[in-house]
């Protein structure tokens, strides 16, 4: 207590010291700023916007217990973020593969601008990165929804963000060694949805299915609350994949229109689908097909031509469907398919890069196989490939010592009960 | 006295009440319930996994009568809720020991 | 098949070209761009809104087969418009009636600024008006809700778009006849609410009235979320009005301050004639009125000062609440009222300009008679006129084949069942 | 009536007279216009959110009588703003105490900046400001939730948005008093949640307590709505707080970055202590842990550190739960806890500045206690407790007005029966 | 055995379980219904479009008594029910012809 | 005839319908209800406030049988609703005096 106490001063200095400056403004261009600091906003709505994708997908006894999983990564992995995880993403190169300590606490983080992003505040370029820390590992939690300890859930977001997330997304967009390599990903297929979505498998099958799977029916509870999540899914995705354009203008127009294009064609192709397949297109198909194509046109949005977008959501939407029913056929119980979803997604659309990419869209980019460049693909492989085998490898860790310590899953009675009731002590209606 | 109890499709409801109405009955009440029977569910898909749903949506009506009226209130069920297909519903018609009107505390026939 | 593989490297070539270049951003303003984009994804917003502004209206059974509607516009209209939408809206002018089809497919779409907005990229004016020509069509399906094959449906929005919403476009805003005529409509009272609202009646009248209307009670099943979608639809209204404005600045704010000021005055208005007709001010009737008042705003926002603006707002809220009653009075079942709050908005809203619109807002625009220009009424009662009479006979023409075709409605035992059983094999609610 | 026909001409000429005039655009800047506009949108937003977060907390049969309270907001005091609650609060100073009339229905308002934002229109400042005026009277509805008469609401609203909001708005904002003492309200801490706060806390008690208050369970209806409307507000806060810097760029930046940040540490702060003194971590003390953070930062966010907010939200999150509990302890019924979140909130951050304000994130700002300067938290206190005491003492004045004319509440059996059928006719729900 | 049924006020039902539970009551069972009788409903206007609504909600309650206890469990309903406004409802009174708790399988009045 | 109602746990219900068609029933109505007996509900804090809830979610089936199978469709329930845990359930079995089919006029036995 008493070395505690002797250490106050020196903590309150370090709160205290702003590590914000207003000076020398003059490179900031308020178009771009703005831009930035709405994309922000967008992408901070993606996660109640997930909350309640996921929250009509499950049996009305558990909605709280599935919202609260995406609403309380907005808390801890903002806070993670800001003490450690911006600083371990983006701050100065160590070796390739971490970013080092030096911004612990924002320190030295400001108004000015970046070398991310040249023409908006340091911070703002921060908090935009935030928004993507905090929805990835909120995306794993449609795997097992229904029947995680909350405890449990809180340790695995705030390992899994630290030594998932970050490290990944310093690889590739904090300068880290597969950027190097050059692999390309626009928005996050690799950094935010292959690693999720694998993350997600593997703990599909390490918690195990729900009680009652498959034989009881466990269809979603409110599939109005569903799409409702959806449109602020699609909506907040043109921050997440226009914003990443990190400036306003030509690129940014480019990957909205991608981003929106791939959306349709998917959504169509997904209830195509299934209507050939089953007889009936479905509310439900759409909502799932339009999140397939967006999160399949996230690494491409900005580096290929519209028409190009157009084919990635069709073939998200093909491949995407057929992945899901892979789970029936193995047999694991990713309840929300996030794997299903995501991780597939993720990597097809990682993959396009090196098919459709092309320089004439964006010259910092590369040209993929139809535009004469085979090495592209190649690179997007290495990426894809060891992207997704560290997150599985870290993710069954991290996994395992969560459930040798706390347990990951909630006791059988109170998964009949459901989540709300045992786990937070209310319930979601009262009609 | 007794109590006649139906399961019907939700979409006769309101012809059934007017019949009953018109068959002089006072009061009632209905509760949303579920029920299969002839007329089974159907399949539906949900994300590629298929769900056998085999319970439809009915209402189900109670109305307590006086004894000398079940024959009546019977006949302005069906003449409400008949459509002649699959799933019309059913009438089930239960004693009734006792009747009491809470606000009055009076009981028996006239508590109805 | 060997014809279509031989044309396979054409299709190649065709989708690969980008036609998006990076070049010459020198003119693009941030500013302006952001607000585009921005504008865009809020429009982008107003669909899923009127999914659960309609959503909430229909009775349970119905539900996600009405929300539906809405949402299958985001993709199926999408390519439409990508496609072939666009270029017939907005590509060179063919004799003031339509576009050529010289953009095909976007084709010479880059990033280069167009003539319609030349301080933004041409794909930017092109997405945010492709959420125009989505959410369009999707206002006619409140007009023939519960009742509607999905197939016919999807037919029936295709042929709309390209044969009605189209032409009209190009007629008004793609340099057309109607806009060399000096008809003016800001952001869409003819192009997209009269157009709108005559088909929605011609609609209600051709697939008739609901089974059981008007003597079952046929009572909104969830009103909070009606007015959720409401709200969205007032958000999203601001990217509609201001947007049309093409750039930031002072003419996007009149626009906006417009649009929220008309969109309160009418909702005041309607609860206050409903207080004064039926002794009650309703939620529903405030949410009613709020839409009539934007819709009604929509061609004037950026003609008229705010003070005509609040006066708008007013005549929407007591003329379309009268427009209203008209269908109990005539006898069609536009179930969801899009002919009573779109059409008769719309139509309202365009003669306001008559009235009402002053150079001195917008030096682009005209006087209107209060301001001493009769002539102006007579142009604005033509476009309104022929626009009105063009899509009523092109949407009966439609509605009929496919009634022969395929059939407009579907049978009465599903119609007993509800859309999301019979048309898509799943449920709303699970409770 | 003869008289009022005479009059009609220059009424007519009011009305026409553009005060807007596009002249002089040049000082404009698009960057800086784009985001205010934006940041109108998004704080406009957050009214349909408070209904929503407000509705999903009350029993079944009130949930459209409440999101009426916030909904009819919008409608009621755009009106009163636009003709004289902008004048009054902005308007030419009169004393130090009001805004002359010389803006009566934004006479001389155009599109030329104003003093308080130079780069953007002055209309873009009107309308801004108007949604926060808006807002704010529908905070106060949580504290009479469940029992107040329609007609005595809008009565209320009007009287308290004329002589409270728009008075304080105007010495704290406007140029009066309290601002040439100094006091600082980044966005409102002050003005809106201070003002808001203590006549719920008024109201509360001149209403008195919900039939059946505590014995009778009176659980929320339906939590996931509640949730919507916080992620909701969430996301139109950036708007509020980030928006207030009145041009893009390093403020806005660091007041979102705040923002958001006190958003996420009183969520977090909220469920553990509710653990610890629960057993268990609630999804709706998440939510209403992170209104408690927006609230408390509000004034804060762009004068302090972000990880002075970071401290400002824990102790947001401690606070505030305590003064949750008091309205058990001392007895009065603020049924969705207004004064516990928003008057403690605003308060509470009100003095954080004090404390920790620094001149190095905001130069136009002040230094606070730790930053060596002890005066500014006099001058808060100063702030803080003349506006508490002049908003409960005219609270109570129209309260009790309100009270004597047409009565504040509706009989019991009407309470039983529930707001929305007896105040408006219609019903929530038909499942 | 006797099956007592009560159609009451939401708003009563705490105080009928405390009075219930008072009387000695282990168990019951509770559903939302709707009702009309004395008490009618109310015209709702939505767009225009009046509706009459007839039925208002109600909530049932079930408690399964041995024979003897029936008259404590009436009066301990009516006491809690109680308004003296039109509306208060009503209780039903059928004969069981048996009881079986599920868990343990035992049947008759033991199994209440 | 007579009238088997069960009040069972919800996530039971898809074994109890096996069993019962499995027992020969050809029809049956479930209506949510809730429910407490030996099984208490739980505290719930809501804002800091706490409340009691005493009734937790159950199912209620309905299945109309003649007299000699009563014994079969009792068994066929306790087979699939049984978890040996408290809150099973119980059964209550009334009489029935008469049965329609709504759909033929058809009444009595051959109606069920
Ligand atoms: N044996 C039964 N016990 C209880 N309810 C039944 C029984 N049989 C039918 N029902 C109820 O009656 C409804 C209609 O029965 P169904 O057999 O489908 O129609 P129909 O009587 O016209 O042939 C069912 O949905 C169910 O709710
Ligand atoms: N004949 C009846 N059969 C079935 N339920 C009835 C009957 N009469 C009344 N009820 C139920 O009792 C409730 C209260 O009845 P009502 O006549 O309104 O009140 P009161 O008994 O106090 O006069 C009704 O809403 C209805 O649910
Ligand atoms: N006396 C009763 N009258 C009506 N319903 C009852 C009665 N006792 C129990 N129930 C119903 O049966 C359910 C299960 O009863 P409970 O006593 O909890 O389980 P168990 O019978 O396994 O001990 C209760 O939730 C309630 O719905």
């Amino acid at each position: 207590m008493k070395g505690f106490c002797r250490k106050i001063p020196a903590l309150l200095a370090f709160i205290l010291t702003p590590s914000v400056a207003l000076a020398a403004e003059g490179r900031i261009d308020t178009g771009d700023t703005t831009w930035l600091l709405v994309s922000a906003a967008l992408v901070m709505l993606m996660t109640p916007g997930l909350a309640l994708f996921y929250g009509g997908m499950v049996r009305r006894k558990n909605v709280l217990g599935t919202i609260m999983h995406s609403f309380i990564a907005l808390a801890v992995i903002t806070i993670q973020w800001i003490l450690i995880g911006y600083t371990l993403s983006f701050g100065p190169d160590v070796n390739g593969f971490i970013g080092s300590l030096a911004w612990f606490g924002l320190k030295g983080v400001g108004v000015e601008p970046s070398s991310y992003a040249p023409t908006v505040p340091h911070l703002a370029f921060m908090i935009y990165q935030a928004m993507f820390a905090i929805i990835t590992p909120a995306l794993i939690s449609g795997a097992f929804a229904e029947r995680m300890k909350f405890s449990a859930y809180l340790l695995f977001i705030l390992l899994w963000a630290t030594f998932v997330y970050d490290p990944v997304a310093h690889w590739i967009w904090g300068g880290g060694w597969l950027s190097k390599l050059g692999v390309l990903d626009f928005a996050g297929g690799i950094v935010v949805h292959a690693t999720a979505g694998v993350s997600a498998l593997a703990a599909a099958i390490i918690v195990g299915s729900r009680r009652g799977y498959p034989e009881e029916p466990m269809t979603p509870h409110n599939l109005p609350m569903t799409v409702l999540g959806a449109g602020l899914l699609w909506f907040g995705w043109f921050g997440f994949n226009a914003g990443s354009a990190l400036a306003s203008g030509g690129l940014a127009t480019v990957a909205l229109v991608n981003t929106h294009t791939a959306a349709a064609s998917a959504t169509l192709t997904w209830i195509i689908v299934e209507w050939l397949r089953y007889g009936k297109p479905t509310m439900f198909g759409a909502a799932t097909g339009c999140i397939a194509g967006l999160a399949t046109i996230t690494p491409a949005a900005g580096f290929v031509t519209p028409m190009s977008a157009l084919i990635i959501g069709i073939a998200a939407g093909i491949i995407c469907f057929m992945g899901l029913k892979a789970k029936g056929k193995i047999g694991y119980d990713d309840s929300l398919d996030a794997f299903g979803v995501h991780g597939i997604g993720g990597v097809l659309g990682t993959l396009s890069i090196g098919l459709l990419a092309t320089t004439a869209i964006n010259p910092g980019g590369a040209n993929g196989i139809l535009y004469g460049n085979a090495h592209q693909m190649t690179v997007q492989l290495i990426g894809a490939g060891v992207v997704a085998l560290y997150s599985l490898v870290v993710s069954v860790i991290i996994l395992k010592i969560i459930d040798w310590t706390v347990g990951l899953r909630i006791d059988e009675e109170s998964e009949v009960q459901g989540l709300d009731v045992t786990q937070h002590g209310e319930e979601g209606y009262f009609f | 006295m007794k109590m006649v109890s139906a399961v019907i499709k939700h979409y006769r409801l309101d012809e059934v009440r007017k019949a009953l109405l018109d068959a002089g009955v006072q009061g009632m009440t209905i509760v949303d319930v579920k029920g299969f029977g002839r007329q089974k569910g159907q399949l539906e898909v949900y994300r590629g996994v298929e769900y056998e749903v085999t319970f439809l949506p009915k209402v189900k009506i109670e109305v307590a009568v006086p004894d000398e009226r079940v024959e009546d209130v019977i006949d302005a069920i069906i003449s409400g809720a008949r459509t002649g297909e699959i799933g019309d519903g059913k009438i089930f018609v239960y004693d009734l020991q006792d009747v009491v009107r809470i606000r009055t505390g009076k009981r028996g026939k006239e508590a109805i």
